[in-house]
């Protein structure tokens, strides 16, 4: 068994190397995601907060003189403060780990509290590591039918190699944003989850279009 | 009950900056009245029994007893004050817990006072809010409400 | 070789266990992390934001029947929006992950410039993830130092098993704040990486007695 001891010595070794190769990169991944995030709050809320501090300041000197500009400050001052606040949920949001069960159970409740008809179809059964992705595409996904469809039904479909979501509202070009966090992080996170991100009309030349955002393992 | 006709309302945060200030705002709506306003969870109901608001703005987050829990014994005493929820942020499950207490709305607290007013009058007209955006922010996620330091 | 064929088999099994055992811990302690910073950027920004808005509202409300009111809150939205600003620069200050080395010329830099003499005792040796853990609790450290100690003097030690940062300043007691999220986010943290963290004064019965801090590996 001398030749079984050293292969497990060379085994164990390169597992070993393996691992701490892995070790190293899973650090650098969750040292940059950190980064990216205080990047973010730092640059996002530092930025409006300062904003909202000197237009306060300003404010405080027009009242006497000049209030109607002064009203204009103030109200310059509460939207900017509403803005901060809705990325402050959204960052909020994105940090937290979803899980597709209760993901699942979410998005039904969102959608039927936003008066929007909710069918879920097929379980969720792609094994753990899709799983995280489709909680996630789910989450953003469905949020944005919530925001922006003004759907009347929505129809989740959850298979082994795919996440499927559909509505029937006023569809991608008509809501009229352009991309935002929600999708690009989407698309980013399906290519490391070596998943692609298709969006587009779910019924082509209707009035209502509507969308359907699909993610598909390759 | 009232001679004015106007909707009675009360006021339950523990911040004093927000209650305070959403008083005076919706205060100045001539069909609003705010009768009461308490800073706990576990005074709101005996509030409620005293002033007999029409509709009661309940934040969630309060010592003593959160404002689900209020919400819903409210409902049980049956002393015909509706539940509107005025929260900062939405949490996997409040917006589940809310309604099945018996809530009749749901919105974020810096809705510009002009359309919070409009959406009490909705709520004491018998009507159920919910905003959208709150909705779609209580999609759950890792943070369970119970284990907030 | 059978026999080393059925160790390799069994040891790589065993491997491969421990190893998702780790993954999942890993992904737990990952999650938990975010979450932590999530709960943080909420409490400390959503509150904030909130009553800038409301008070934002109030004070447009109050420009033209009141102004001395008006300017009141006005004043009140700028301090609240500067007291904001800081939390915001504290927490995207805990989201970044540090490094020893930069982490010690900004110590040496932060206390030069606060007007307190830095000495700097060994040299940052210890491996990579334990020079995480005192990279986080230098930072936590040297800012207590410079805004709570009052000293002239800190000593910063760093060995391969322990760091050490000890100032000459009015000692814990004296500046009188409540254990705050500095403190106690790193005793947490030590306490995951397998460290203890030690405070008290560095010279008993003096006037002055600083303070130190030591974080010990076991
Ligand atoms: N289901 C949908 N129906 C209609 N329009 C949509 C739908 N999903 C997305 N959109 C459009 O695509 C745009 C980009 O979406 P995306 O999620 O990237 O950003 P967002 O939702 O605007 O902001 P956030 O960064 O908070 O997600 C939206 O602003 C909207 O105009
Ligand atoms: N070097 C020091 N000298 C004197 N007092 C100190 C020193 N370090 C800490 N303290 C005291 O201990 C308290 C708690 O410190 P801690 O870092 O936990 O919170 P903080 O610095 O007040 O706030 P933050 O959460 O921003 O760190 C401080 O408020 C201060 O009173
Ligand atoms: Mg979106
Ligand atoms: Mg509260
Ligand atoms: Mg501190």
């Amino acid at each position: 068994t001398g030749m079984g001891v050293l292969f497990i010595v060379v085994i164990r070794l390169a597992d070993n190397f393996e691992q701490r190769q892995l070790d190293a990169e899973e650090e650098l991944r969750r040292a940059a995601e950190r980064d990216a995030i205080a990047r973010d709050v730092h640059d996002v809320l530092g930025h409006s907060l300062t904003v909202l501090s000197i237009r306060a300041q300003l404010a405080r000197r027009l009242i006497d003189h000049d209030p109607a500009q002064a009203r204009e400050e103030v109200d310059r001052i509460d939207s900017l403060a509403r803005e901060s606040l809705a990325q402050v949920r959204s960052t909020v949001n994105r940090l937290r780990t979803p899980r597709l069960v209760t993901e699942l159970e979410a998005a039904r409740e969102a959608l039927t509290a936003a008066g929007i008809t909710a069918e879920v179809i097929g379980d969720a059964a792609p094994d753990s590591r899709h799983a995280e992705l489709f909680a996630w595409a789910l989450r953003e996904t469905v949020t944005n039918v919530v925001r922006h469809s003004q759907a009347g039904r929505c129809v989740i479909q959850v298979g082994p190699d795919q996440l499927r979501v559909q509505d029937d509202g006023v569809g991608l070009a008509c809501a009229g944003g352009p991309e935002g966090h929600g999708l690009r992080g989407l698309r980013e996170r399906a290519a490391v989850g070596g998943a692609t991100l298709h969006l587009g009309p779910a019924a082509d030349g209707a009035e209502r279009p509507g969308t359907v955002v699909e993610v598909s393992l390759r | 009950m009232n001679e004015t006709r106007g909707i009675r309302l009360l006021l339950a945060d523990d911040q004093d900056l927000v209650r305070g200030g959403l008083a005076a705002l919706l205060s100045l709506e001539p069909d609003l009245e705010v009768v009461a306003q308490v800073g706990r969870g576990d005074e709101v109901l005996a509030a409620v029994q005293e002033h007999r608001p029409d509709v009661a703005l309940i934040d969630i987050e309060m010592p003593g007893q959160d404002g689900i829990e209020a919400t819903a014994q409210i409902i049980a005493s049956e002393v015909g004050c509706r539940c509107l929820i005025v929260t900062t942020f939405g949490r996997p499950g409040y917006l589940r817990r809310a309604m099945e207490a018996g809530a009749s709305g749901f919105v974020v607290k810096d809705t510009p006072a002009e359309q919070l007013a409009q959406m009490v009058r909705r709520v004491a007209a018998g009507h159920r809010v919910v905003d959208p955006a709150l909705a779609a922010d209580s999609l759950s996620g890792g943070i369970d409400p119970l284990t907030e330091r």
